[in-house]
C-alpha cells in the first residue's frame, strides 16, 4: 500500500496541471453528449494533441499513439476533475465502437470511422435494446434479411440516446432466424439518413426524452458494414458492453454529487438551524459518506489491480450494482434534506440546483435498470463472483398465463 | 367491535372507482396535466355531484356530516388513480377548520359552497413542515404580514386559511389587498402548490371554543395525505404484478422469477399493514382524541417510508417501462414523492410522536433554545 | 369501523376482569411450554370450568363444551395480557394436536388423548421436521414399514422441542415409500417411552438447548396409532401447520417487548443523558413504534375478518414474516441502544433483562427461519396473496454440483 | 503507486492462515471457550513464535516496528477464525500506547516482553463508547479513583491502559493496591471483558511529546475491531455459499434459488468495498495523520453495519442449522456483534465522524450544555 506516484508519473501530473491553468480559458462548456460544438472539437483535437484522450490509440486512426499507461489515464482524469475542467469527447461511439472497431473491425472500417468519431465530427448512436429485449437482450428480433449485397433491416430498437442527431448507428440485427438464440445475430454499422429509419424520442420519467425509439422499415444496408463475422455480433457486442457497464457506478461522480450534498446541508436551514445541526439529516450523511469513501477506494483498489495485472472480481463486478444505488441513496437524501423545496421542478421559483437533486434521483432509477438490472447484476455476482450454481434448465415450453 | 369499513364505505369506494375510471384514466390525466400543475374543475364538479366534496361538511349546511373516516376513504382512492385535484385541502381541511372554528356567519357563507363545489379553497399550514427561509406569517390585529410556503389547493381558490406563527388558523380571502399568490411546481403535477406573500392583508381568526384548531387541521391533512400515499403505492403494486404476469423475458413470465416475486411480495407485506394503521388513524380522529396527533403522525411517517420503497421497487419491476413515460407509472411515484414532504417529513413527524409521548423532551428543549429546532 | 363492544361482550369482559381480580393470589408463575407444574394444572382445570380456555372444545373430551365466540376468545386474550395473568397452557398438544384430532381423529384416539392433554397430564412433542427435510418438509425420509399390526419406525426428526419430557410424540413417517412425495406420508402418535426412541438434546446460537434430536431405530408402533387415513399425512398435517403458523408473529409479543424497550429507553443513560434524549435512538423507536401499532392494527383487522367470515388473504398472509422480523428489530434497537451492555449474557454483572434482549435477538432468527423461512413466506405472499406464477418446473435430474 | 496488499502482507495472512487451520480450528475453539470467555494462551505462544505480536514493537525494542497495516491484516485473519485472544488489546494497543507516550524506561521494560508474548495488557478507554452507569476514572495527583467498564484484555494481564475522565492515558500495574477486576460475560466467549474498581490506585501518567495519546490509540483500536469484523463476515459469506452449494431441498441446491443466490450477493456486494475502506483507513493511520480519525470512525461504523447484515442474512442462508450450535456458526456472528459495540457504536462513531469535519458542532454543542451527550 502506497499511495505515492513514481518521479515520473509525478511530473506528468504537474504537466497536466499546468496545461489546464494554462488553457483554462479555451476550456468549453462542460461537456455534453450530443453534438459536439465547434469549441469542444477544438478542445478535442488540443487534448489529442497533448495525449489526454484517446491516448492508446494509433495516430494513423486519429488518436495520440501514446502507450497505454493506466496511471497516466488515471492521473488524467483525477486532475481534470479536480480543476473542473471538460473532460475529451465522450458519447457511446467514441466509449464504445472505437474500442470495438479497434480490435475486431477492418482496416477499411478502420480508417472510415475511428478518425472522424474521435474528432467529434462523426455522432454514433446504439442499437441494441428493443422493446421484448431488454434484461434478455439476445432475445431480440430486428430482422435483417440476406438480400444479395444488402439486408433489408426492419423491427425496433429502444433506448437510443442521441439517435436524433447522430450520423450513424452500431446496431444488433438478427441476420441468421434459425440459428439458436445468441448465433443468429450481427453487428451492423448504418448511416442513420438511410431511407426507412424514423426516430422518435422517448420521454422518461424526468419528463425529458433523453433516449428515442428508432424504427426501421426497409432499410437497405451493405452487407460491407458488418463488424466482426456475421452471426457472431453477439459476441462483438459483448466486447462493446463491458466497456459500457464499466462505465455505470462510476465513484467519482457519488464524490462530486457527496460535496454538493454536503453544501446543501450547510448553506440551508430548517427553523432557522442549519440542516448540519439537524441530527438524523447529519447522521444519514455520514453513513453516505462512508459509502461513498468505500467505492472510491474500491476504485482505487481496481485501479491498482490493472495496473498488476490482477483485477479482484468481485470488486469489479459490484461497481454497477454498489454506485448507482449509493449515487439514487445521495439523490434521496438531499430531497429529504430539503423537504417541500426537494419536489420543485422544471422552473419553479425557490428551486434548488435547477432540479437536479430530482432529476438525478429519478434517472438513477432508469441507471439502476439499464445496462444490465438490479436483478441481473445479483445473478452476475453470484454466479461469477461467488461461483453458485446457474438458475436450472425449465421443463418445458415458455410459461405463460401464470396461476392468476 | 368491528375493525374494518361498512358496505356503505366499500360502495362508496366502488363507485368512486367506477367514475374515476371513465373520468379520470390515464390519457385523462396525461391530457389535463400536459401543462402543468392542475386543479380538474371538471373532475372536481363531479366529485362535488357525488356528494364528496360535502361529506366533512355539517348536515346543517347541505353535507354529510360524516367522519373523517369517509373522506380518507375517498383520498385513498383519489391516490389509485393520481387524480388531478386539490381534495385534502378544499373537501378535508377547509370544512373541517371551519366547521371546527369559523363562526356561525362563516360556516353559513361558505360551507354550502363547499357542497355544490363552487368554492375552492387553500390552506397552508406553515408549520407543519417546518419553516424553510424563513417562511410564515406574524397576526397583530388580525393583519397578516410573512410569507407562505407551500399552499396546498386550486388556482380557482377562493379563500386561503392559513396558520401564523402564534399557532392560530386564519382566514383570507384571495381578493384582500396585499396577497401576492405565485405557483410552485413540483414534479407532482397532479396537485398545486403556492407561495403567497402577505403585506397588511386582513383576516378573520378562526379560534374554536375549546383547544386549538391547528392541531386537528394538521392531524387530518396528514391523515389525508397518508391515505392518498396508501392508494397511489397500492395502485402501483398492482401494476407491479399484472406486468410481472405479461411480461416475458428469457423465455418465461419475468413474475416467475423468484426475485420479482420477492420484490412484490416484500412491496406488499409492507403495505397491507398500513392499511390497517390508516383506518386507526382515521377512526381516532372522531374517536379518540388524544391519539390524533400520534396516529395522524405515525400513518403519514410510515406511510411516507413504505410508499417511497414502493414506488421505487414498483418502478424496477417495471425494468425499463416503468422508467419511460409510457406506462405513466411516474405519476404515481412522483405523487407518493410529494406525500412524503408536504405537511411534515416522515423524521419530523416522528420527532412529533415522540414529543406528544414525553418522550426525549429534554434534548427538544436543548435544541429549540439553540435555534428553533422542532 | 367501531371499536366498541355490544353490551353482551362489555359484561363478559367485566367478568374476565372480576374473575382476574379474584382469583390473583391464585395464579400460578408465568406459563411454560413443557411439563406444566400442579398449579398450572389446577389454574388450566379453573380456566376450563369457567370457558377462559378449551373454550369450545366438547365436555365430554374436557373442554369447556360452549359455543365459539371470536370475540370473547379475543376478549379473553386481551384481559389475560392486560392483567398479565397467565393463560391457559400451551404447548404443541394442546394447540396442534387437539384441533387436529377434534377434526380427524377417531373416536377413540378422542376419547384417549384430548382430554388428559388439555388437563396438561400428557406432554405432546411434533416430530415433522428431519435434518434434510426442512423448507422442503415433504421430503423426509423417516420410515414406517408395514410389519402386520405394527410399523417399524427408522429414522430422525429435529427440532423437537419439549422431546425430552413428552409422554408422547405426533409425527410425520413415510409409509409408501413408492409413491409420490405428498402421498406416502401418514401421521402417527407414539409414546416416547417406546424401545427405540432416543432423545438427544439440540443446542442453538443462544446457548441453549430448547429443541432436540430424536432418533428412531426400530420403534414399533401399533397401526390404529395413524390419525386420518395411512397416506394421508401429509393433509393432516398441513391442517396443523396452519394453527402454527398463526402463532408466529404474534402482534401482542411485539406490543409487550416495545413496552419494555420504551422503559429501557427511559431508565438508561449514556454520558449522563437518558436515551431517550438522543435523537436517533428516539427516531429508530418511533419507527418501531408505527410497524407495531400497524401489525397490531392488522391483526384486529383479521379478528373482524373472521367474525364478518371474510379474512383478508394478504394481511392473513404476511404476519408471520413482518411480525417475526419486527420483533427481531425491537431486539436489535434494544441492544444498540444499551451498547456494550447490549452485549452482555449469561450471568454477567450489569447485565439487563436476564440477557432477554440477546437471546430474543438470536431467538427470533430461528423463528424467521422456522415455520417456513422467510423466503418460503414471501414465495406464498407472491403466489397465493398476489397471484403470481408459481416457479416453473425443473428441465431434468436434480442439479449437482453446481457451476463452481 | 499501489493501492493493495503487498506480497509480503498476503503470504503473511496466508501463513496465518494455515497455522489457525490446524491450531484453531472450531473444534478447539468448542473447547477453549466451553467454560465461557478466554484468551487462548497457547495459541498466544504460537503467534508469538510467529513474530506477530511484535509487529508494532519499535525494531530497538526487539519488535519489527511495522505500520499498523500489518497488525491489522493479522486481526482479520483472527476474525476470520474467530480466534480466541486479545490481539486488539495486548498487541495493537499496548504497544501504540507505549511506543507513542512511554518513558525509555517504560518502553525498556514491556516492550520486549510484548515481542516475546509473555505479557499482556488489558485497555480500557471509557470515553470511545461513552459511559455507562457513570463509568470512568479521575486522576489527581497520579492516583485513579473510579470504575471502569469494558476493558478488553486477558484474565493474565498484568497491566492495564485506560483513559481518565480528563482524556489522558494511564498505566496501571495489575497489582497495585486498590485495583478490583470483575470479568464480565457477554455473547462472545471468544474475547475477555472486565469492569474494574479502582481506589486510590498508583498510576503512571502516559504522555505523549507532541499531542495526546488517546486519539491515535481509539482510532487504531476501532481500526483494529473494523478488521475483525471483515474477516468474520468474510468467513460468514463463504460459509453461507458453501453450504448453499451442498444443500438441498426441492430437489434443487438451494443455490441454485435466485432468493439465495441474491442474499449472497449483496452480502458480497456490502462486504467487498469494504475492504478497501478497511486497507484506507490502516494506511491513513501512519501515512495521512489528519484523516486518522475520520477513518477509524468510518471503517468501524461501516464495518459494523455491514457486518451485522451479514451475520444475520449468512446464518439466514444456512436455514434451520444456521440457528444451531451445530456448525457453530454463531462464535462469528457473536463476534461481530461484539465488534459492533465495544469502543464505540456505529452512531457514535458517525457523530464523531461529522464533529471532526466541522458538521453540525452548534447541535452539538447545545446537547453537550444539557448533559454531556456526544
Amino acid at each position: 500500500m502506497d499511495l505515492a506516484y513514481s518521479p515520473e508519473h509525478k511530473k506528468f501530473q504537474e504537466e497536466v496541471r499546468d496545461f489546464l491553468q494554462q488553457t483554462q480559458p479555451q476550456w468549453p462548456p462542460s461537456r455534453t453528449v450530443g453534438r459536439a460544438s465547434p469549441e469542444a472539437m477544438r478542445w478535442q483535437a488540443l487534448l489529442i494533441e497533448r495525449g489526454y484522450t484517446a491516448r492508446s490509440i494509433p495516430r494513423e486512426y486519429g488518436g495520440h499513439g501514446g502507450e497505454p499507461d493506466l496511471l497516466k489515464s488515471h492521473i488524467i482524469a483525477e486532475e481534470f476533475a479536480r480543476a473542473g475542467a471538460p473532460g475529451g469527447l465522450a458519447g457511446q461511439g467514441i466509449s464504445m465502437l472505437v474500442p470495438t472497431l479497434l480490435e475486431l473491425g477492418t482496416p477499411e472500417q478502420k480508417e472510415r470511422y475511428v478518425k472522424p468519431t474521435l474528432l467529434g465530427e462523426m455522432l454514433w448512436c446504439q442499437g441494441y435494446s428493443e422493446p421484448g429485449a431488454g434484461s434478455d437482450l439476445a432475445s431480440l428480433r430486428t430482422s435483417a434479411v440476406d438480400e444479395g449485397d444488402d439486408f433489408l433491416v426492419n423491427g425496433q430498437k429502444i433506448w437510443t440516446s442521441t439517435a436524433h442527431e447522430a450520423d450513424m448507428m452500431f446496431a444488433l440485427v438478427r441476420t441468421e432466424p434459425d440459428a439458436p438464440k445468441h448465433r443468429g445475430i450481427s453487428y451492423l454499422l448504418l448511416p442513420m439518413s438511410t431511407p426507412g429509419i424514423e426516430v422518435r424520442p422517448l420521454k422518461t420519467m424526468t419528463g425529458h426524452a433523453e433516449f428515442n425509439e428508432v424504427f426501421f422499415t426497409d432499410v437497405r444496408v451493405p452487407k460491407s458494414s458488418i463488424v466482426g463475422n456475421r452471426g457472431e455480433g453477439w459476441q462483438v457486442a459483448n466486447t462493446t458492453l463491458k466497456f459500457e457497464r464499466g462505465m455505470l457506478g462510476d465513484p467519482n461522480e457519488a464524490g462530486r454529487r457527496f460535496n454538493d450534498l454536503v453544501t446543501l446541508m450547510q448553506e440551508e436551514t430548517l427553523d432557522g438551524l442549519s440542516l448540519m445541526d439537524n441530527p438524523l439529516l447529519r447522521d444519514s450523511l455520514v453513513r453516505l459518506q462512508a459509502k461513498v469513501l468505500a467505492m472510491q477506494y474500491n476504485g482505487m483498489r481496481l485501479l491498482s489491480g490493472e495496473l498488476r495485472g490482477e483485477v479482484p472480481a468481485i470488486a469489479r463486478l459490484i461497481v454497477k450494482l454498489q454506485g448507482c444505488e449509493l449515487n439514487h441513496q445521495l439523490a434521496a437524501l438531499a430531497i429529504d434534506a430539503l423537504g417541500e423545496l426537494g419536489l420543485l421542478y422544471d422552473n419553479s421559483p425557490r428551486l434548488r440546483a435547477e432540479g437536479a437533486w430530482q432529476r438525478k434521483y429519478m434517472f438513477d432509477l432508469g441507471l439502476i435498470i439499464g445496462g444490465g438490472t438490479a436483478q441481473i447484476q445479483k445473478n452476475i455476482i453470484a454466479e461469477r463472483g461467488l461461483g453458485m450454481p446457474r438458475e436450472p434448465k425449465l421443463a418445458a415450453a415458455p410459461q405463460s398465463g401464470g396461476a392468476r | 367491535m368491528d375493525f374494518g369499513l361498512s358496505e356503505q364505505q366499500l360502495s362508496m369506494q366502488e363507485s368512486l372507482r367506477r367514475y374515476l375510471q371513465q373520468a379520470a384514466g390515464l390519457e385523462h390525466l396525461r391530457s389535463v396535466v400536459a401543462d402543468g400543475p392542475v386543479h380538474d374543475a371538471t373532475l372536481w364538479q363531479g366529485l362535488a355531484d357525488m356528494g364528496l366534496t360535502g361529506l366533512l361538511v355539517p348536515q346543517a349546511y347541505g353535507g354529510l356530516g360524516l367522519p373523517l373516516m369517509d373522506a380518507v376513504l375517498v383520498q385513498e382512492v383519489l391516490g389509485e388513480f393520481a387524480a388531478p385535484v386539490c381534495f385534502t385541502a378544499s373537501a378535508i381541511l377547509a370544512p373541517l377548520a371551519l366547521a371546527l372554528a369559523g363562526s356561525d356567519a362563516q360556516q353559513e357563507k361558505w360551507l354550502p359552497r363547499l357542497v355544490d363545489g363552487s368554492l375552492q379553497v387553500a390552506v397552508c399550514i406553515t408549520d407543519a413542515g417546518g419553516s424553510r427561509e424563513d417562511a410564515g406569517v406574524t397576526a397583530v390585529n388580525d393583519k397578516l404580514n410573512g410569507r407562505l410556503m407551500f399552499a396546498l389547493g386550486a388556482a380557482s381558490a377562493e379563500l386561503l386559511i392559513c396558520s401564523c406563527r402564534e399557532g392560530d388558523l386564519y382566514l383570507v380571502h384571495r381578493d384582500a389587498p396585499g396577497l401576492e399568490w405565485t405557483s410552485m411546481r413540483s414534479v407532482d403535477d397532479t396537485r398545486c402548490l403556492w407561495e403567497i406573500k402577505l403585506r397588511e392583508v386582513a383576516a378573520e381568526l378562526l379560534l374554536p371554543e375549546a383547544g386549538d384548531a391547528l392541531a386537528p387541521v394538521s392531524a387530518a391533512g396528514r391523515i389525508a395525505l397518508a391515505a392518498d400515499t396508501l392508494g397511489a403505492a397500492q395502485t402501483m403494486l398492482d401494476k407491479a404484478v399484472a406486468y410481472s404476469c405479461e411480461r416475458q423475458q428469457f423465455d418465461r413470465l419475468i413474475g416467475s422469477f423468484q426475485a420479482v416475486k420477492h420484490m412484490c411480495a416484500e412491496m406488499a407485506a409492507e403495505l397491507e399493514p398500513c392499511r390497517a394503521l390508516l383506518w386507526y388513524a382515521a377512526y381516532a380522529y372522531d374517536a379518540v382524541p388524544d391519539k390524533r396527533t400520534l396516529l395522524a403522525c405515525h400513518a403519514k411517517a410510515h406511510l411516507g417510508e413504505v410508499g417511497t420503497s414502493i414506488a421505487r421497487t414498483a418502478t424496477e419491476v417495471h425494468g425499463g417501462m416503468g422508467f419511460t413515460d409510457l406506462l405513466g407509472l411516474h405519476y404515481w411515484f412522483k405523487r407518493i414523492g410529494f406525500n412524503r414532504q408536504v405537511l411534515g417529513s416522515p423524521d419530523r413527524l416522528r420527532a412529533q410522536a415522540a414529543r406528544v409521548q414525553g418522550w426525549g423532551v429534554q434534548a427538544d428543549r436543548l435544541m429549540e433554545q439553540g435555534g428553533g429546532y422542532r
